[in-house]
Parts: C-alpha cells; sequence; structure tokens
C-alpha cells in the first residue's frame, strides 16, 4: 500500500490512471477508511488530493459556485454567499455525519460513496448540480445524477476524478430544500430523503421546478412528474396531496434494515411536501 | 511497506514519526506516541471518543491517516489543561460529574471545547447538536450539557 | 462477624454530600488507563476468528498457512483450550463461547484465534486460516425457536421444570413458575380483563470502550492479567479453571472500566488471550473492535410476554397472570426466570401467577444487562396495566398506588416485603408538577412502575491509615460510576475524619480477599458496608492506641468526631488525641494501623422507581421524540446524590433508547446486520431533553446507613413509561419495542384504516 | 421444623413439591438435609441458591440461624447488570 500527496490534479489522475492494483481518492476519508477498517477496500494506492492547487476552495464566478472537491462540508455551511444561493444543498451537506465528520466530508466524497442514501445528493440533483471531471482524456462537464449508476457504483472512468462541483447562479425568486427522514435527531442514515428546487414567477406562481428523491431507489431519483405536478402552482393543498401521491409512486424502495417499503413511499411524499414547502417559502413564496 | 515520514505539531510541541500508509492518526497517538487519551470505541467515526482538534477543525482521529497529520496542528486531550489548571470544561465536568465511566469524557472535552471556540454563548438545543456526534451511555448526557453551560459562563467571564 | 449491619438513624457529616471523585483529574486529562491504553514490553496483538454463519458444524480447521506467515507467533483454535471444566455446565458453556468446539452456533462465534508481532500481520494471518463448515439449518427468533418444528441448537437439552421429563430434545431448556393464590377464581371475580401479546427485541448494553485486556502468562506457569472487567476477582476464577490453573496464580488488575451495565460479568477474550500468551511466550494484548463487541459479546434477551390482568370496578386487582419466553443465545440461562420474578412485584395480588420459558436462539450468549430482564416483563406488565386503568376510568397513577405492594405484602415472587418504596414513589409522582404540565397537540404523557432486587453478596475491603493520618482505603468491587467517592465517603464518615484524607482505589486479585463483582447494584452497598466494617475494626485499634498513649484502660477510650476521647472523670484532663496524633505515634504504640473486613453484605434492599414522560409523535413519520422525562426513585440513602442521580439518569436514557431505536436486525441468513453504532441506535446527546430526578429515601433496615441498590432500577420503567406515552400521544396501544418510526407509523396507519 | 417454600425452577426438582418441612437450625442444615431428601436439589444448592428469610434475602450464609416459625423461601440465584 502507498500513499502519496500530489501537488498537480494532473499527476494525480497520472498516478491514479497508471496505478497496477486498486487505488482509492482520499480527500476527507470518512468512507473509505470505514471501509478499510471493514476489510471491504484494500487500496493498492491511496491518494490524498487536498494539497492540489484550487481542490479545497469554494469559487464563486460569473456562472455561479465551483466547490472543490477537498472542501469539507462544515466549509460550505461557513460560506454566506453559498447558503443565500443554495440553502438546501448547504442543509444537507451539513447533515452528514457529525461535526466531527462535517471536517473532513466532502459533497464529492458523498457523490462518489455512490449510496442511495447520501445526504447532499438529492440537494444536488435537485439544484441541476453538475461535475466537473478530470481523466487522462481530459476534462468533462457531466450532471451529478449521472455519476452514481448502482449501489457503490460510478460512472467515472479508471483515473478520473471530479475536481469540482458546479452550482449555477440563482435567477431571482428561487429557493431549495432538503430535508431526510432518520430514527434519531443526528447521526443516522437517511432512511428516506427528499430535495426540491423552485424557481418562482413574478405572481409566486412556481415556474420551474426539479424534486428528487433519496433511499428510495438503487441510485438517487430525479421525479420529473413531481415537478410537472409543482410547475404552475402556488403550492396549493391540492397541489400538496398529488405530489405526495406522485413522489410515492415514483419510490421503487426495499425493505432494510433502516425501514420498509411502505415506510418509504409514505415518508418519501410527507418530505417532499414539506420540502417543497420550505423551498417555495425560501423563493419567497406565500 | 515503507513507513511514511511525518513532521507534525501535537499539542504545540514539534513531533516526528514514521507511520505506515494505512495506519490511522489514533493508531498513531495511541501505540506509537502514548498518547492514549483519545479512545477507540468504533473506528468508524460514529462514537466521538478519539476527538481531536486538527488545524482548528473538530475531526475523528480514527477517520484521519496519521500520514495526513505532516505540516498540521494537531490537539488532544493530553494539551488541554496547562499544566496543573484545568480548563475551565475540565474543572467543570468533575463539578459536575458528568461523567460515570470516563471513556468518553476526552472526546466530549475536546469537542465542547470544539463548539465553545466558535460559539462562546450556545443554548442548550446547539450544546445538544454540537455534541451529537460524541456518544456517552452513562450519565444520559444531562450533566455533561449542565457542565458546558456552565463553563461557558465561566469562559465568557474570563 | 462481629458487625451489626442494622439501620442505626444516624445523622451524617459526610455521607449525603457532593465532593468531587478521586479519579477524576486523570479521567479529565486522558491520563486515566482503561483495558486498551496499557502495553508490555514484547507485546503481540491478537486477533479472534469468527463464524460467519449462525449454525454450523466445524469440520476441519487448517492453521497451517497462518502459522507460517512470518510475524505469527501463535494460533489456537479450542483444541488450545482443552474441557478442564470436569462436569460444570455453566462452565463448559463459557468455554464453547470463549471458542467454538464442534459447532458455531452465531454469527461472531470465535473458531480461532491469532497472536502477531502486528495488527496488520494478525489480520492476514486471519484470512490465511481455513475453516471448512457444514452449515446447518437456523433460528434467531424466540418464538420461532421455541415451536418444536424449529431446528435443534443443541440436542442434548431436554426441557427442565416439566412435571414429566420430556422424551424429546427441544430449544427451551427450563420452565420456571412464580405466584401465590388461584388466577382462575381471582379472573372470575374480575369485572373487566384486559389480555395482550408482547415483543421485545434483543438490545445490547452499549457500552463505549470495546472489551479489551493484556494476558502475561509466564513460563513459570503464573500470568497477569490487565482487563476490563465488573469483576475482575469472577475473572480471575473463570480464567485460572479454564485455563488449569491455581488461582492465586493469576493475578487480575481491573483496568478503569469504560462502562459495563452487565455486560462484562462474562469472561470472552480473557481466556483466548491467556492461551494466546501461553502458546507464544509473550504478552498478548486483545481488544474487540466494534463490530466483534455488537457479534460476540453478550446482549440481552429478546422477548415473547403474554399478559393478562384482571380488576374490579373498584380499582383492585384480582388476578394476574404472565407468560414469558426469554431467548438466551446459544446457551442455558435463567432469563425468562428473572422475568417472571419480577413481572407483578410492583404490586399486592391474591391472585398471580407468572410462568417462563428459557428459549435457545442462534445468537450471541445473553449476558445481564442493568436490571437484566426486569425491564422487558415491566413493559408488559405496566403496559396492560395503564391500558386496564383507562378501562376502568381510573388515573393510571391512581390505580397503580390502589394496588402498590408495601410492607408486609407477599410479593409475587414468594417472600414478604420489609419496607418498600414503590408507594412513596408513586405518591411523589402524583404530585409532581410534571404531571400537571400543559401539553401541546400530538403529544402525549406516560408513566410506569418498575423493580429490582438489588444484590449483597462477599466483600472485602482494607482500610490502612497512614503515620500522616491519611487513609487509604482498597476495595475489591470494580468502580463502574464514581464508587470510590461514595466510598471514600463512607470511610470518612466512620472515622470522622475529612473526605479530603481518604483515597479509594480499586485493589488486584492478588492484593485483597475475593470480591463479587459488581453486578445487581452491589457496589456501594456491599463495599460500603465492608468499610464502614473496616472502618469500626481500624477505630478498635485507634482506641487501643490512645489508650497506650494515655496509659489508660481501651474500655476508657470512645472515638467521636474523628477523635479518641478519654471517658469518664478521673480522665478530664486527658483531652483528645486526633487520628492523625494516634497515627504519627503508631509506630511506638504497635505498628501500623489498619481495619480489615471480610463479609457477606446480605440483606440487600429491594428497589422501586417510578417514571413520568412526554412524547410527541408526528402522525406523518411515526417519529417519536421525549421532550420531558423525570425519574423518582427509593435510594435507601443517596451516598453521593450526585452520583446517584447520574444512575437515575443513565438509566432512563438507555431504556429510553431500548425503548425507541435500539434492537439486534438479524436477516434471512442468520447474520446480524447492524454490528455498529450508526445502525444500532443509541440515544445521541440531542435525542434527549433533560433527565429531572427526584430521590426518596427510605432506609434499607438491613444497612448501617440504610443504602439499597441505585445501579439498574432506572431502566426497568422506561420501556413502559414511554410506551403509555405513545398510547397517548398517538391514540395507538405499541406492543412491540422498540417503537420504530416505521412500526409507530404502521400502527397509525393501521388504526386510521380501522376507523375508517 | 421450619417450612421452606421452593419457588421457580427448585420445585421441579424436588419432585414437583413446593412446600416442604425440614428440621434446621440454621442455613447449613437446611441445606445438607434438603440435599439429602431431594438429590436433585444438590446442584442447584452447589451452585448456589438464595435463602428469603422472612423476606430479607441471604446468597452465603450458611451460619444464618432459622428463626421458629420463620417465613422461608428457596429462590434461585440471580444475574445482575
Amino acid at each position: 500500500m502507498r500513499y502519496i500527496r500530489p501537488l498537480s490534479i494532473e499527476d494525480a489522475v497520472g498516478q491514479l490512471a497508471g496505478s497496477a492494483g486498486a487505488a482509492a481518492i482520499l480527500a476527507g476519508g470518512s468512507d473509505l477508511l470505514v471501509r478499510m477498517k471493514g476489510g471491504f477496500a484494500e487500496p493498492e494506492l491511496i491518494v490524498d488530493i487536498k494539497a492540489i492547487d484550487g481542490l479545497s476552495e469554494i469559487r464563486e464566478t460569473a456562472e455561479g459556485f465551483s466547490i472543490g472537491a477537498a472542501v469539507p462540508c462544515a466549509v460550505l455551511g461557513e460560506n454566506i454567499a453559498l447558503k443565500k444561493a443554495w440553502p438546501g444543498v448547504v442543509e444537507a451537506a451539513k447533515l452528514i455525519g457529525s461535526k466531527q465528520v462535517q471536517g473532513r466530508c466532502t459533497i464529492v466524497g458523498n457523490l462518489c460513496n455512490a449510496s442511495p442514501a447520501a445526504d447532499s445528493v438529492p440537494a444536488l440533483v435537485a439544484a441541476g448540480a453538475r461535475a466537473s471531471v478530470v481523466g487522462p482524456a481530459g476534462r468533462r462537464t457531466i450532471p451529478v445524477q449521472s455519476v452514481p449508476t448502482a449501489p457503490g457504483k460510478t460512472s467515472l472512468a479508471k483515473g478520473e476524478i471530479i475536481e469540482a462541483i458546479l452550482l449555477d447562479k440563482r435567477e431571482p425568486r428561487s429557493g431549495d430544500a432538503y430535508l431526510r427522514f432518520i430514527p434519531r435527531t443526528e447521526m443516522d442514515i437517511a432512511v428516506v430523503s427528499a430535495g426540491v428546487n423552485l424557481t418562482l414567477d413574478e405572481h409566486g406562481v412556481v415556474k420551474s421546478a426539479r424534486v428528487a428523491l433519496g433511499a428510495v431507489a438503487a441510485t438517487v431519483l430525479l421525479v420529473e412528474e413531481a415537478a410537472e405536478v409543482l410547475v404552475g402552482s402556488r403550492l396549493d393543498e391540492a397541489t400538496l396531496e398529488r405530489l405526495a401521491k406522485v413522489c410515492a409512486g415514483a419510490c421503487r424502495p426495499i425493505d432494510d434494515k433502516r425501514g420498509t417499503i411502505e415506510f418509504r413511499r409514505k415518508v418519501a411524499g410527507v418530505l417532499a411536501q414539506r420540502a417543497a414547502t420550505s423551498a417555495y417559502a425560501r423563493a419567497g413564496g406565500k | 511497506m515503507a513507513g511514511i515520514a511525518v513532521s507534525t505539531t501535537i499539542n504545540g510541541d514539534a513531533v516526528e514519526y514514521l507511520c505506515q500508509p494505512d495506519e490511522t492518526l489514533l493508531d498513531v497517538l495511541r501505540d506509537r506516541l502514548g498518547l492514549t487519551g483519545a479512545k477507540e470505541g468504533c473506528g468508524t467515526g460514529d462514537c466521538g471518543a478519539c476527538s481531536i482538534i486538527l488545524d482548528d477543525r473538530l475531526v475523528c482521529s480514527c477517520l484521519v491517516l496519521g500520514a495526513e497529520a505532516e505540516g498540521r496542528r494537531v490537539e488532544t486531550i493530553e494539551g488541554m489543561a496547562h499544566g496543573d489548571t484545568l480548563h475551565p470544561l475540565q474543572q467543570k465536568f468533575l463539578e459536575h460529574a458528568a461523567l460515570q465511566c470516563g471513556i468518553c469524557t476526552p472526546g466530549f472535552l475536546i469537542a465542547a471545547k470544539d463548539l465553545l471556540a466558535k460559539n462562546p454563548d450556545p443554548t442548550e438545543e446547539e450544546i445538544r447538536f454540537g455534541l451529537a456526534g460524541n456518544l456517552c451511555r452513562c450519565t444520559g448526557y444531562d450533566k455533561i450539557v449542565r457542565a458546558v453551560q456552565d463553563a461557558a459562563i465561566v469562559m465568557k467571564g474570563a | 462477624m462481629n458487625f451489626d449491619p442494622r439501620f442505626s438513624g444516624r445523622k451524617f457529616a459526610s455521607v449525603g454530600t457532593r465532593p468531587i471523585r478521586p479519579d477524576g483529574i486523570d479521567k479529565v486529562t486522558g491520563r486515566a488507563r482503561y483495558g486498551a491504553d496499557f502495553n508490555m514490553a514484547g507485546q503481540l496483538v491478537g486477533r479472534v476468528l469468527r463464524s460467519p454463519h449462525a449454525h454450523a458444524r466445524i469440520v476441519k480447521i487448517d492453521t497451517s498457512k497462518a502459522e507460517k506467515l512470518a510475524g505469527v507467533k501463535a494460533v489456537i483454535t479450542a483444541a488450545d483450550l482443552p474441557d478442564l471444566t470436569d462436569g460444570d455446565a455453566a462452565m463448559y458453556d463459557v468455554l464453547d463461547n470463549c471458542m467454538a468446539r464442534t459447532k458455531a452456533l452465531y454469527d461472531g462465534h470465535a473458531v480461532a484465534a491469532v497472536a502477531a508481532i502486528d495488527a496488520r500481520t494478525a489480520r492476514q494471518a486471519l484470512k490465511l486460516i481455513e475453516v471448512e463448515y457444514e452449515l446447518l439449518p437456523h433460528v434467531t427468533d424466540v418464538d420461532e425457536a421455541a415451536k418444536h418444528t424449529a431446528p435443534l441448537i443443541n440436542d442434548a437439552i431436554f426441557t427442565e421444570g416439566l412435571e414429566e421429563k420430556p422424551v424429546k430434545p427441544s430449544n427451551v431448556t427450563k420452565r420456571s413458575q412464580f405466584g401465590h393464590g388461584d388466577v382462575h377464581q381471582g379472573f372470575g371475580q374480575a369485572d373487566f380483563i384486559v389480555e395482550r401479546s408482547f415483543k421485545t427485541e434483543q438490545t445490547h448494553q452499549g457500552y463505549i470502550e470495546p472489551h479489551a485486556c493484556v494476558a502475561n502468562f509466564s513460563s513459570d506457569g503464573t500470568a497477569d492479567l490487565w482487563v476490563c472487567t465488573q469483576g475482575h476477582f469472577v475473572y480471575r476464577q473463570h480464567c485460572a479453571q479454564l485455563l488449569g490453573m491455581e488461582a492465586s496464580k493469576l493475578r487480575v488488575t481491573s483496568s478503569e472500566i469504560g462502562g459495563g451495565f452487565g455486560g462484562k460479568t462474562h469472561v470472552w477474550a480473557e481466556p483466548v488471550a491467556l492461551a494466546l500468551s501461553r502458546k507464544a511466550g509473550r504478552p498478548v494484548k486483545l481488544v474487540m473492535t466494534r463490530d466483534e463487541v455488537f457479534r460476540a459479546s453478550g446482549p440481552t434477551s429478546a422477548t415473547s410476554i403474554d399478559v393478562k390482568i384482571g380488576a374490579r370496578k373498584d380499582g383492585t386487582i384480582t388476578a394476574a397472570e404472565a407468560t414469558l419466553r426469554y431467548s438466551c443465545g446459544p446457551y442455558a440461562g435463567s432469563w425468562a426466570e428473572i422475568g417472571a420474578m419480577t413481572a407483578f412485584a410492583c404490586y399486592k395480588l391474591d391472585n398471580v401467577k407468572t410462568v417462563g420459558y428459557e428459549v435457545l436462539v442462534n445468537r450471541p450468549k445473553t449476558a445481564a444487562y442493568r436490571a437484566p430482564s426486569a425491564p422487558m416483563a415491566a413493559f408488559a406488565v405496566e403496559s396492560a396495566v395503564d391500558e386496564l386503568a383507562k378501562k376502568i376510568g381510573m388515573d393510571p397513577v391512581d390505580f397503580r398506588i390502589k394496588n402498590a405492594a408495601q410492607e408486609g405484602t407477599r410479593s409475587s415472587y414468594g417472600p414478604v416485603y420489609g419496607p418498600i418504596g414503590i408507594g412513596p414513589t408513586l405518591e411523589a409522582v402524583k404530585s409532581h408538577p410534571h404531571m400537571k404540565a400543559p401539553l401541546g397537540k400530538n403529544q402525549g404523557r406516560g408513566m410506569a412502575c418498575g423493580f429490582w432486587f438489588n444484590f449483597g453478596g462477599q466483600t472485602c475491603t482494607d482500610l490502612n491509615i497512614g503515620m500522616d493520618g491519611s487513609v487509604s482505603l482498597a476495595v475489591g468491587t470494580v468502580d463502574v460510576g464514581g464508587s470510590r467517592a461514595s466510598l471514600s465517603l463512607v470511610a470518612a464518615e466512620e472515622l470522622g475524619i475529612d473526605y479530603s484524607q481518604v483515597k479509594a482505589i480499586v485493589a488486584d486479585t492478588s492484593s485483597l480477599g475475593y470480591n463479587d463483582m459488581t453486578d445487581g447494584s452491589r457496589g456501594t452497598f456491599s463495599s460500603s458496608m465492608a468499610t464502614i466494617s473496616a472502618a469500626r475494626n481500624a477505630i478498635l485499634i485507634l482506641r487501643e492506641r490512645a489508650a497506650q498513649m494515655w496509659d489508660i484502660a481501651v474500655d476508657d477510650v470512645v472515638w467521636e468526631k474523628g477523635h479518641a476521647i478519654a471517658k469518664g472523670e478521673k480522665h478530664g484532663n486527658l483531652g483528645k488525641l486526633s487520628l492523625k496524633e494516634i497515627a504519627v505515634e503508631s509506630g511506638k504504640t504497635g505498628g501500623p494501623i489498619a481495619g480489615h473486613s471480610e463479609l457477606v453484605a446480605d440483606g440487600a434492599g429491594v428497589s422501586f422507581a417510578t417514571h413520568i414522560c412526554d412524547i410527541e409523535v408526528d402522525p406523518d413519520t411515526g417519529a417519536a421524540r421525549v421532550i420531558r422525562y423525570t425519574v423518582v426513585q427509593d435510594a435507601g440513602k443517596a451516598v453521593h446524590p450526585t452520583y446517584v442521580e447520574g444512575q437515575y439518569q443513565g438509566g432512563a436514557a438507555q431504556g429510553i433508547g431500548w425503548a425507541l431505536n435500539e434492537e439486534y436486525i438479524y436477516g434471512k441468513d442468520g447474520r446480524l446486520q447492524n454490528a455498529g453504532f450508526l445502525d444500532y441506535r443509541i440515544p445521541v446527546c440531542s435525542d434527549l431533553p433533560m433527565i429531572d430526578t427526584q430521590i426518596l429515601e427510605i432506609p434499607n433496615p438491613n444497612h448501617p446507613y440504610g443504602v439499597r441498590g441505585v445501579g439498574e432500577t432506572s431502566i426497568v420503567p422506561p420501556l413502559a413509561a414511554i410506551a403509555n406515552a405513545v398510547s397517548n400521544a398517538a391514540g395507538v396501544r405499541m406492543t412491540h419495542i422498540p417503537m420504530s418510526p416505521p412500526r409507530i407509523l404502521a400502527a397509525i396507519e393501521a388504526e386510521r384504516e380501522w376507523s375508517k | 421444623m421450619v417450612e421452606v417454600t421452593l419457588w421457580g425452577s427448585l420445585a421441579a426438582t424436588a419432585g414437583g413439591n413446593s412446600k416442604v418441612e425440614i428440621e434446621a437450625k440454621d442455613i447449613r442444615e437446611l441445606f445438607r438435609k434438603l440435599a439429602e431428601q431431594y438429590p436433585g436439589l444438590e446442584p442447584l444448592i452447589d451452585k448456589g441458591i438464595a435463602v428469603a428469610i422472612d423476606g430479607t434475602i441471604y446468597r452465603d450464609t450458611w451460619s444464618k440461624k432459622l428463626p421458629q416459625g420463620a417465613e422461608i423461601f428457596l429462590l434461585p440465584r440471580l444475574a445482575g447488570g
């Protein structure tokens, strides 16, 4: 086993691409080290990306925000501009693990761990976030929902690194929100979760919407029918009823140690309603 | 497997050690440096008993590799008191009997120190959520929360 | 025993105050040494290979490849721990549990172990051990296991306690029955009857410190063991027996203990560590991972309980009956028996009958967990009691007060009670402001009672007075939650000196006589009795020495407030001698001054508690949140009230976790699915409110200061109190613990369907 | 002569008798005579049985006197946490 700390993204990509055995990227380590401890991962090479220039920064650009792959989630919560523009994304990122884990974990790590229950992913999917990928073949930008393909699996090729998550500049009258259900108040994996992102017109009518559900299928679901329900509405009671029904119907959950099929269906709808209501209020809707 | 030479600062002192690439900072502290104040309750970041402060961030040392400490600042429970003067949190934990078995205490003290550094006047709810990454099985947390509240008052006055 | 243990009703100077504990500084500075904080020169790392199967015959174990790996110093299997138990069936089970002999009986059962130069080598070595298993059908559910058709876990077990000896083996190892009167007749007199079945899932003590030890076996046949344990003397006996040693040749030192709650009353890895050290000829440190703690230490029973209670219109209970099935893991136990004893212990009943069945399952060997077996029985009984009160139309507190046991009541498990605290705790609850506080939307209030026996047992202490007048107190009951402070207070009280002059330690097994372990809430009860006795013995000597110093008869010297005083007019000018003044001269008056005590602390006082809690339920998600909690419990006498409160709060918090979220989840494959703190959900700080406490002091007549045990009772009422609160908040009766959100939501939805 | 009540799983090992009369002055004599009359009880006595005398439970004190007319219960020995 080797541990390296490259200073450039090109070097990191080259080392990853050239590694003979399994290689792992280390940013926060809050998933990788747990897997290593349990004997589920035994990488030949660990590439610590935290010394790479720019990867530990959040940049605000003309297009929006670029969140470096090594930025701990705690730092997201300390960025006032990001929190103002994308409160749902930040609240999702801030729900991962404990304060201790927050000091280490990253949203890119959360995305690449490819758990259907990852907290930040439904919020990122709802936000329409994109991932900037660097690999042996160069740079490409892809929607975040195309990164996880199945539990524990991603679409990234050997040698590819997500260097940053890109979030658009906000249109006026926009708001997003993320809610999850856990049995305790902290320290749990989402049993079911929902992220909603809305933009309203001048009259408070939903102009565009994205609704994503977590922990109800093999990957995070972007529920387009749910968005259709919201568009054109002011989130009246009937709309919320239909939203819950559509979300519950879109779920393909399983029974497992964290919850039952029935529970996940029912609560997915409840959380979508609550997240939509919160996003609507944040967008200035009444 | 070759050892990695690491130079770091622990509780203000320059420290050098060799560690294996898969060795956690917790293992380095406990097994190589004799700093056994940080405890391993789970090894997976779920209990907080191994809490340390790494460059002003509260982390679980079981989720940090020893190699990652290169060039950084590590604070552990062993550095919390100044000589024989206890930190106000340590003193209040004693006075409030905020510990029974005491295995979680170093982690709680470090986490509480970080909490009060970032929020000197926390509400009870902020304390409870701020310390949610530290498990205690003995106390029901009541006396821990009260000790932190009391220490916050003392530290503000200081 | 030249010692009168009866309650004397004295006024206290030290007892009842709240000083800082003597081990406190080390614990807040990180210096206190727990099980894994000790190292020896040349120490190896021990690790255990565990069965991934719930039930399998071990056909063959090939350790040859592991033995050849560089850095491996010893590999052991059951062959290295030969059976020396000589027909002692309980010890044979302990041996088999430490290292599977012919069959792996649960996911996590140890099958082999290695000692190597470092952790990585040890891990690699485990992978090189080849075990051939023949898979057998398994059963993990208590009700399934009790059926005639269930896979047999041990075909040599025939149910004990039946009138006729059974002809077929069974997973039900024992039937036991308690009660008096005629329940059939009693139910005939009832105007209202409640009959329900309940289930509780298996939980773990959840101590934060994993089991850890360092074993050092010498070539001369002696050994040292450093270990986190609730009872180092018991560990010494068990390890010595299993390894074929004389007990005195094994010195066991108890480290600071990072929580036990009953889970550190049994040996698990310690005999394995000793056997590895014996084979390797080097010290071996063996620390369980958290995963191993969950899979392979001793959780509590899962249960299935049927309860039937009848009462007249006026609220008098006429009959009560319960059938209790408790899982024991794969080895015989007496867990249902304890449940059957405690189930109705709070009440005055003319007709009562409880029957317990011990059931084998392919899960880890059940161990004690804080008032073992009582919380589940209380959950079932107190839920039914609440429901019955509702049916009759009585306030649940008044209904309980009307039926509460009192001095002179024949307990449901047999003996007649002396002075007890159930009535007073109920009266305190009735007048507690918590009971009158307003409730909000979706909130409900519940209350429940609980009982625990409390133990005494064998105890030995040494009290040595230094030549500077300071006092060293050596006790043999492990300090799990502040007892060194309490016992120092007791020594100070008895000697009449200041708390700061006493330093208490837990002595190792070679420095003190045998002590039973710290279980059954006996630590402070028993060791305070022995400390009082030791101090009184020391006072006899102090008086003798003072008499020598004054050259008067010892009968003329009395001991008051830390001083020898010459009694009688003829000695009027002698003044008094302080303990320190006598100690300074001890070298000239006969040598060291000490008091020793070896006794069986009998007469532990039973303990009762009543809890109140408020719960808010989210009717759309089934989430339940504790918003207020109050514990009222009889302590007999609170020696150090702050630590008594701590015991009340800790037990309540564990009970809350058990009630709402904690459970062992097994897959169809018989494997434990949540062997970690992420998915075995013990309460975190933000889950709980402050936990209010009210200490009642109804003196135990069998202890000089009136002390009862306080540690365990607090975990008994919460399951029922919370179930009653959820029932009042959500309008559904919960009969399955834990009341996790999916279970509460399913119950609410079912109720909605039903009322349509 | 004292009347002894056997509880829990003990009665079954004493031939189904839950009440027995024994001439014994202390716990030691009680145990010795019980073991003679009901050999099934002997291994349980060896393992440890608790004796309740007028409501107070004794675990190990053989020398404890059994007062005439006292109410005596034999209970299984328990585990605690």
